[in-house]
């Protein structure tokens, strides 16, 4: 049973603050400070999870989030990496992933069946026969996934800050530390961040590696601590690289920053590589800087007796910490033929260890109780760096330290565009060529000795401030070289074993002979075999796979690292939280000044884009049909009220205003009176309905436009733009939020504006289609006489915060006369009445104003406006059609060339199904159109509606329409205005309505 | 985070702006062919290369131009329509 | 039956909620203070949000426009986006790109009207703007982290001197921000759409809440009241 | 235990041989070039050998099989589309995908999971119901629901979408489905590798040879090959291709990007898609969230990613499902969309002859894998287009009738 090593310096746990958590059910003791790994193998847990694929024991590995072996879930906490989360007191930890408990879980059934799971095995079986597939299926899903979701958990908020720092150092290690004081000494605000608890690196647990290391790490932050310019932030991810410096920072629980860096510094390291060979996951086998961060940060034993597998001179360190830790170290086997020659290695041999040279770990063995190692198999190298088993002998061991080698943290390099190319010198991928504003110190640079990384950050600091201009004065230190003598990495620690098990990518369960079946099955390409073998897919995206990963590639495609090339270094860096993400996630949201008297009535509410708009207003006793239909029926009898302050409004004034709103609207309005309107209609270049909306003339030169809510921000940068192209004297101000609207409708609606106005509402002073600016209830406003609805109506606009003073008063002094507020839904049935469409409803991305009725609109004959010279084409291959006698000319769907709105309503009487918007209308088996609008109408008794129809169907001719459950309804073709054709009661006609009541 | 420079209001991170599409020239609409005509309608540059684009910044309602690569996403320079002047 | 008229600011309702302290300007009521001025001070040290749409406001742009306010006898400010005090050092002046400019008096200011009266829209290469906006003031020495929690604009990096307007995003809605320093204190000063005005106003207060900060009225900010 | 299973336990060796034969060199000359070897150009060689002989065919790859839109679209198969045309087309590309795990003897994991497209408003709740009626009218199963519909289907799901979009209907397609994308452009490029095609990856087009409007033959950065047919299937790359020829097209290129989150246990058995959201998400059978949204709001040629994108993905992904605030987003990419005004893609014949183009496919390549390769497969053997794609040739722009698979403007994947 393992237990604390004595207190030493720099250790990172406080052991005056013990905590309790529970593993797997079973109470355990760590103290803050410790990661929840760390505390578990003080315990003396050794099993820690199970791997993804074979359910197999593991164990710590890499102890640097660069493997998940170790992934637990607290309650609705899931898939934490345990190596790196702090331990927490009341933790209910369990491992992912298991069939009834990490122990005896019964996936492990899987790692029996292994050699009947080969590479890729999910596309080579299970499909036949295919009625089987769902089954097995079933069977897949169920074993997939790590940690489990809780649907009932809520949505955590984070935070989320734009940041700014002229120089961003990641990493604080011994060249981070020294580039951000070299950067912040020369004037630059410097922000830097490392994803550990504190700051030092590999100062503050490699001590045999670089004895008396720790005098240096408190030079260094002394240094930082110095400079007023520097921020550094802990336990905080530098997660990618985007476009112009632009680095996600993030923190566990502060969130994420959203950093502008000026020039970035990468100094991020590197990380540790295993070796490849049999049974290599097993519990107890970890690298050399695993046993080291557990000795030195956590004062935790990584194991009793060890054999230290060396390619380096790290090793050395290991196995002297190791010893001073009080672990025995069985043996020190180095796969290098001649060894180590530095001081290290002098060392370790005078403290008696027997060390192996040219030799490798061939299989590690699991102790006979237990799942952890209980012995190391070790064989000879031949010159080829092939082992020869027969000679192979045993060491008795419960751990396995690695050091044969480091991959460059080269991510964020990659990301920001820096090319990398393997050096053979160091058997690592380095920086070959820098973005711009892109530095990159220490071992990430292939710069290995503390001192050498020292002067490298300094160099690398002094340049990132240059770059955003500081510290000019300040000479830069030459070039450090990359690491003179010995590589600190092995060109191919990989050993093949007849039995497998050796494995490349843990995360996964890639093992070597999966990588060599891809190939032969001529998944050639380092791409390929990442696609096909999963290599490097999983949670911790190839940080200890890649390497082997591509040297084997490289090895059996007899090609070089560099030929074989990287696989693609994608964000996230480490994964990040959605709700990280998300922060805020911002809704905007529109309100009219009326807004809350329509909640104060009880308004259903709808939404426009980001408006808000009563649908209708609930009333208690009454339905939503009813509702409608009562504020329908108060307009066409009565009064009615709506907020239409959603409307787009365009103010255009200036010389060539008239001249631009003819180029963009289809109609004509040079002729348009002063204190007139008139409807406006645009077209795309391709001829297509885009957006309507009332003209209204205030002056020669003054324009008032109105557009559809959706549609008018679109429409105002476009009239904007043109106006610069066409460098027309005009100046274009979108009103829609400046000003209030409502639409005062209904027989009453004049007695009603009178009672509150300085204007002359007399039909001559202020006849149908007038526009005139006055006061209303005291407030400066613009009134248009519009039909939309076909009745008479006033739509008011004034200033927004004037538009619930005038609401008000309008709505007082309409009590008299029962005024009704009405909403968007009974306003749509209205218009229907009259035949009027809705562009977006009535209208889709293809339709020509001909489709859609409104010919009338569009003047061909004037000089030009947007659209219409495709609608000149249109008409010319429409009368040519007509020529041919207009064979060819089959309706498919709203594909047609030669379709119309048409009004209908339907025969039916009585009860029957209801077509619905979008209802498609059939003949003879065939699509020959669409309903887009259909509504009860209570004026006429009928359902009536709108719908594209094939063009020749005259008035008075029957076609079907499908409803839900397929059920087909007889309608007809009917003239619009359904309701009062010459439209009498807008222009303010006093004609009696015939009202039918009565329902459908 | 792309960052674009308004001529009038400087550089600005790329959700400040609209996209307006590239800057091309219409024909004559009383001159150009039917099939010159929706040849401008429809087609477009997609390959990768250096254009003249418009881009619309939102919060000052400014249309300028911006000369870009879309193939590596550098823009060269970026101009008020009709004067080339450059702004980084 | 013409009563009185009354205008309100956008995010008069969620004042209202606050139970302020009335004030007016001109036909706005504009909240004066909420409860304790002196607590309102402190507040306004440290982190407070305050409604400013009350304030009486002109719009003008075009071509002319520039000389039309030096004829007024209105000192503009030359560089596009820049601001500077109206004559009665109460009041300010922003130049919104090149041809654009927003007036807005103090509380108790009477230039926009002056201007307003003036302002006919016949006149060649001058428009008026009719200017409805939520205006807010953000201060204190947390402002700054609030700002940068909802709008990418490097504001430290600007040079105050030269007296910056900035438009662009705040909470992901169009904006014209003004930072300055009134008084020794920390000031934004935000202008946006009155539709939005309710929405925008929720979202700093819920993020001011979490820094620590509050909401104060107009006489907080200006004094008097 | 599938047979196929046992086999690996008792061989000592691997049992499988080569699905790919071992790169040769270009011949002078073939009867067929297609450029692309992704899912669409190496369907249309499978069915130019099986279905037509034509094997002396090369399909030339810049970079590797499946690289480009085919190994990075989010795998989503459906037919529920607006216009006819489009129902019909990927009706037809379904019926052939439920048979190609049979054909290959390789399981592309074809999955029927059920489809959900949400709509936030009344107009999107038309164009769910205008979809659903078509499909009907088509025989393709797909009906408009109501929110309890989806809830019931999807439990965990937040009608009120966080209270800002609430769900308000939505179109269910049943037989909306995933597939392991990457292995069918393996299977149809076995298949065609196994009937005598040539695949030759690392291999780019640099130009293409013309003489008085016909196709002579290709330049490639490995030499020239002759060659009186050329088949284009290259999606986003497309323009660089017709512009060797100034073949004018309305196709623009923007990025669509998606992402996978850390494998979870199995919770969200449907395709969730939402238009007004930008999201769409299914879970994968190792367990990972697949996620993706609407292309970049800008054109670009280039697959870099943006944080805007993750930020807004997981604002909306949250807003749907708000306990996933803890789930961590692993992996993020980009494709290249190239897109056509009225969303629907452009096949065919071409002004210049002997070249054909299979193109437009915007953000829904992927499901018309098997359907292309064969229309394709048959324009390029007959240089005739079947009647099934009649609606997506070239000429329909100059025509001016387009297809409107745009509709209202609606979005989906």
């Amino acid at each position: 049973m393992a237990e604390r090593l004595a207190p030493r310096r720099g250790e990172w746990i406080d052991r005056n603050r013990p905590l309790e958590f529970s593993f797997e059910g079973k109470k355990h003791t760590g103290f803050a400070g410790d990661t929840i790994s760390s505390a578990l193998w003080v315990s003396g847990r050794r099993l820690l999870g199970r791997s993804f694929k074979y359910h197999r024991p593991r164990g710590i590995f890499s102890f640097a989030d660069h493997d998940v072996n170790v992934m637990v879930q607290d309650r609705s906490l899931l898939n934490i990496r345990a190596d790196v989360t702090p331990l927490e007191e009341g933790q209910k930890l369990r491992a992912v992933n298991t069939v009834g408990g990490l122990k005896m879980d019964l996936g492990q059934l899987n790692n029996r069946l292994a050699r009947f799971l080969p590479v890729g095995f999910y596309y080579k079986s299970f499909h036949k026969p295919a009625k089987l597939f769902p089954y097995y299926e079933r069977l897949i899903r169920k074993a997939a996934g790590l940690g489990y979701v809780t649907p009932d958990e809520e949505r955590r908020h984070w935070g989320k800050a734009y940041g700014f720092a002229d120089v961003l150092v990641v990493g604080a290690g011994p060249s981070g530390l020294a580039a951000a004081a070299a950067a912040g000494e020369a004037g630059a605000k410097v922000v830097l961040v490392d994803e550990n608890a504190r700051p030092g690196g590999t100062l503050t647990y490699a001590e045999g590696a670089n004895g008396g290391a720790d005098g240096m790490l408190a030079d260094l932050l002394r240094r930082v601590e110095a400079s007023p310019n520097v921020e550094y932030r802990a336990e905080t991810v530098a997660s990618a690289h985007f476009e112009e410096h632009w680095v996600p920072l993030v923190h566990r629980e502060d969130g994420m920053t959203k950093m502008r860096a000026g020039s970035v510094v990468v100094a991020g390291g590197a990380m540790e590589q295993p070796a490849v060979f049999r049974n290599n996951d097993m519990p107890g086998v970890m690298l050399g800087s695993a046993a080291l961060r557990l000795i030195h940060r956590y004062a935790v034993k990584p194991f009793d007796k060890g054999v230290v597998l060396a390619a380096n001179s790290d090793a050395y360190g290991v196995a002297l910490d190791l010893l001073r830790a009080g672990v025995e170290v069985a043996a020190v086997v180095d796969l290098r033929q001649d060894g180590e020659e530095s001081d290290l290695g002098g060392a370790v041999r005078e403290a008696g260890v027997r060390v192996y040279t040219g030799h490798c770990v061939y299989e590690a063995r699991a102790a006979k109780k237990g799942l952890g190692v209980g012995e190391a198999i070790i064989a000879p190298l031949d010159v080829q760096n092939n082992p020869i088993p027969s000679r192979a002998f045993e060491v008795g061991c419960d751990g396995i330290s690695m050091s044969v080698g480091w991959a460059a943290n080269a991510a964020l390099l990659a990301q920001s565009g820096c090319r990398l190319g393997y050096s053979e010198d160091l058997h690592q991928f380095v920086p070959v060529e820098l973005a711009d504003g892109i530095f990159a110190s220490g071992r990430v640079n292939g710069v290995y000795r503390a001192e050498d990384k020292v002067r490298d950050g300094e160099r690398a600091g002094i340049l990132a401030a240059r770059h955003v201009g500081e510290g000019k004065a300040a000479d830069v230190p030459a070039e450090v070289p990359r690491h003179p003598g010995p590589a600190p990495s092995h060109p191919y620690p990989v050993y093949d074993h007849p039995k497998g098990m050796a494995f490349v990518d843990l995360d996964e369960d890639v093992q070597l002979k999966d990588i060599k079946n891809s190939i032969q099955e001529g998944f050639d390409s380092i791409a390929l075999v990442n696609r096909f073998a999963t290599l490097g897919m999983g949670p911790s995206q190839g940080k200890h796979s890649n390497t082997n990963g591509i040297r084997i590639v490289a090895r059996l495609m007899t090609k070089t690292v560099e030929e074989t090339g990287t696989i693609t270094s994608r964000p996230f860096f480490h994964p990040v939280p959605m709700g990280v993400l998300a922060g805020r996630s911002f809704h905007p949201a529109r309100r009219t000044p009326m807004h809350r008297r329509h909640e104060e009535r009880g308004a259903v509410f709808m939404r426009a884009g980001d408006w808000f708009r009563p649908e209708y207003y609930a009333t208690p006793d009454r339905g939503r049909e009813d509702a409608i239909l009562d504020e329908v029926r108060a307009v066409r009898l009565g009064v009615g009220l709506i907020d239409v302050g959603t409307l787009g409004k365009l103010e255009v004034a200036g010389p060539n205003a008239l001249e631009l709103i003819e180029r963009i609207c289809t109609g004509k309005f040079a002729k348009l009176k002063v204190g007139m309107t008139r409807y406006a209609l645009m077209t795309d270049e391709a001829g297509t309905i885009t957006d309507d909306g009332v003209c209204a003339r205030l002056s020669d030169e003054h324009f008032y436009l109105t557009a559809t809510t959706s549609g008018v921000d679109a429409l105002y940068r476009e009239m904007t733009r043109w106006v610069k192209v066409w460098g027309l004297d005009a100046e274009v101000t979108n009103y829609s939020n400046a000003f209030a609207a409502m639409n005062l409708a209904g027989p009453l609606s004049r007695e009603v504006l009178s009672s509150m106005t300085d204007l002359d509402l007399s039909e001559d002073a202020f006849p149908y289609l007038g526009v005139r600016e006055g006061r209303v209830a005291g407030v400066p406003a613009r009134v248009m006489r519009v039909g939309f609805v076909g009745e008479l109506g006033y739509e008011v606009h004034v200033p927004a915060d004037g538009g619930l003073h005038a609401w008000d008063a309008i709505t007082e002094a309409g009590k008299a006369v029962g005024i009704r507020w009405f909403g968007v839904e009974a306003q749509r049935r209205l218009r229907l009445e009259k035949g009027h469409v809705i562009v977006g409803q009535d209208t889709d991305g293809l339709t020509n104003p001909w489709e859609a009725n409104m010919g009338w609109a569009v003047k061909l004959d004037k000089p030009f406006f947007i659209g219409q010279r495709t609608l000149k084409i249109l008409e010319k291959r429409g009368q040519e059609e007509e020529q041919r006698g207009g064979e060819d000319r089959r309706l498919i769907g709203q594909r047609t060339q030669d379709r119309k709105l048409a009004g209908f309503a339907l025969v039916y009487g009585g009860e029957g199904p209801r077509p619905k918007e979008c209802h498609l209308a059939i003949e003879d088996g065939e699509i020959i159109g669409r309903v887009t609008s259909i509504a009860y109408s209570e004026a006429l008794g009928k359902v009536i509606g709108l719908a594209f129809l094939p063009a020749d169907r005259a008035v008075g001719s029957c076609f079907q329409i499908r409803t839900d459950g397929g059920a087909l309804v007889d309608a007809e073709v009917v003239k619009v205005p359904f309701y009062d054709p010459d439209n009498s009661r807008q222009k303010g006609g006093q004609r009696e309505v015939t009202y039918q009541g009565g329902k459908a | 985070m792309k960052i674009l420079n308004c001529p009038i209001n400087g550089p600005r991170p790329v959700q400040e702006f609209v996209f307006g599409g590239e800057l091309r020239e219409m024909p004559d609409p009383d001159v150009a062919t039917d099939a010159e005509w929706t040849d401008y309608v429809y087609n477009r540059n997609g390959a990768p290369g250096l254009r003249r684009e418009w881009w619309y910044h939102l919060a000052s309602g400014t249309w300028f131009v911006a000369e870009r690569d879309t193939g590596t996403n550098d823009v060269k320079k970026t101009y008020l329509y009709g004067d080339e002047v450059e702004h980084g | 039956m013409e009563g009185a008229v009354v205008t309100r600011s956008p995010v008069h309702d969620a004042l209202e909620r606050l139970d302020p302290e009335w004030g007016r300007i001109g036909p706005t009521p504009a909240a004066l203070h909420f409860g304790d001025p002196t607590g309102e001070d402190v507040l306004k040290e440290r982190l407070a949000l305050c409604d400013t749409s009350a304030l009486k406001r002109l719009g003008v742009k075009g071509p002319n426009a520039h000389r039309w306010l030096e004829d007024q006898g209105i000192g503009v400010p030359e560089p596009a986006n820049s601001w500077s005090y109206l004559p009665d050092g109460r009041g300010l002046i922003a130049r919104l790109g090149r041809n654009e400019f927003l007036v807005e008096d103090g509380p108790e200011g009477t230039v926009t009207e002056g201007l307003g009266n003036t302002l006919n829209s016949g006149a060649r290469g001058i428009y008026p703007v009719l200017r409805q906006d939520a205006a807010f003031a953000l201060t204190g020495e947390r402002a700054g982290e609030v700002m940068l929690q909802v709008c990418g604009v490097d504001f430290g990096s600007l040079d105050h001197e030269a007296r910056p307007v900035v438009l662009t995003r705040v909470a992901v809605i169009s904006a014209v921000v003004l930072p300055r320093v009134e008084e020794g204190t920390r000031t934004f000063r935000i202008w946006c759409s009155s539709s939005y005005g309710m929405y925008l106003w929720e979202e700093l207060q819920e993020i001011m809440d979490e820094f620590g900060g509050g909401v104060v009225g107009l006489s907080a900010l200006y004094g008097g009241g | 235990m599938p047979y196929r299973l046992i086999k690996y336990g008792l061989s000592s060796k691997h049992p499988d041989k080569r699905m790919f034969t071992e790169p040769s060199g270009l011949k002078e000359s073939y009867d067929a070039v297609i450029i692309g070897a992704g899912g669409h150009g190496l369907a249309a060689a499978y069915y130019l050998a099986r279905d037509y002989g034509i094997t002396n065919v090369a399909v030339l790859e810049k970079s590797y099989i499946g690289a480009g839109g085919t190994g990075r679209n989010t795998a989503i198969i459906r037919s529920n589309y607006l216009t006819p045309e489009g129902v019909k087309f990927y009706d037809e590309s379904i019926r052939l995908f439920k048979d190609l795990s049979n054909d290959f003897d390789l399981n592309l994991f074809y999955s029927e999971r059920g489809h959900f497209t949400l709509a936030h408003s009344d107009s999107s709740i038309r164009t769910m119901r205008w979809r659903a009626e078509v499909n009907k009218h088509m025989g393709v199963d797909s009906e408009y629901v109501e929110p309890e519909d989806v809830k019931a289907a999807c439990p965990p799901i937040d009608l009120t979408c966080g209270g800002d979009a609430p769900i308000m209907g939505a179109l269910y397609h049943p037989p909306g489905a995933i597939a392991r994308h990457d292995a069918v452009a393996w299977g149809y490029g076995a298949g065609a590798d196994e009937r005598g095609v040539e695949i030759h990856q690392g291999t780019e087009v640099t130009g293409i040879d013309v003489k008085n409007d016909r196709v002579v033959g290709v330049r490639t950065n490995r030499g020239y090959v002759k060659a009186p047919r050329v088949l284009s299937a290259v999606a986003g790359w497309t323009p660089s291709i017709t512009d060797m020829i100034g073949l004018r097209t309305p196709l623009t290129v923007r990025p669509l990007q998606a992402c996978v989150t850390e494998p979870l246990k199995p919770f969200l058995d449907k395709i969730i898609v939402s238009g007004s959201l930008h999201v769409y998400v299914s879970q994968s059978s190792r367990g990972e969230l697949v996620m993706g949204g609407s292309t970049d709001p800008y054109e670009l040629n280039s697959m870099r990613s943006t944080l805007e994108f993750a930020e807004g993905l997981s604002g909306h992904m949250l807003d749907l499902f708000p306990f996933l605030s803890n789930v961590k987003i692993l992996r993020v990419w980009a494709g290249l969309c190239d897109m056509t005004p009225d969303f629907a893609p452009i096949m065919g014949r071409t002004p210049v002859e002997g070249f054909y183009i299979d193109a437009g496919w915007g953000t829904w390549g992927f499901k018309a894998t098997p359907v292309s390769g064969k229309t394709m497969a048959q324009t390029v053997a007959t240089d005739r287009e079947p009647e099934l794609i009649h609606a997506f040739r070239l000429s329909r722009f100059e025509n001016l009738v387009l297809t409107g698979e745009k509709g209202a403007a609606s979005v989906g994947h």
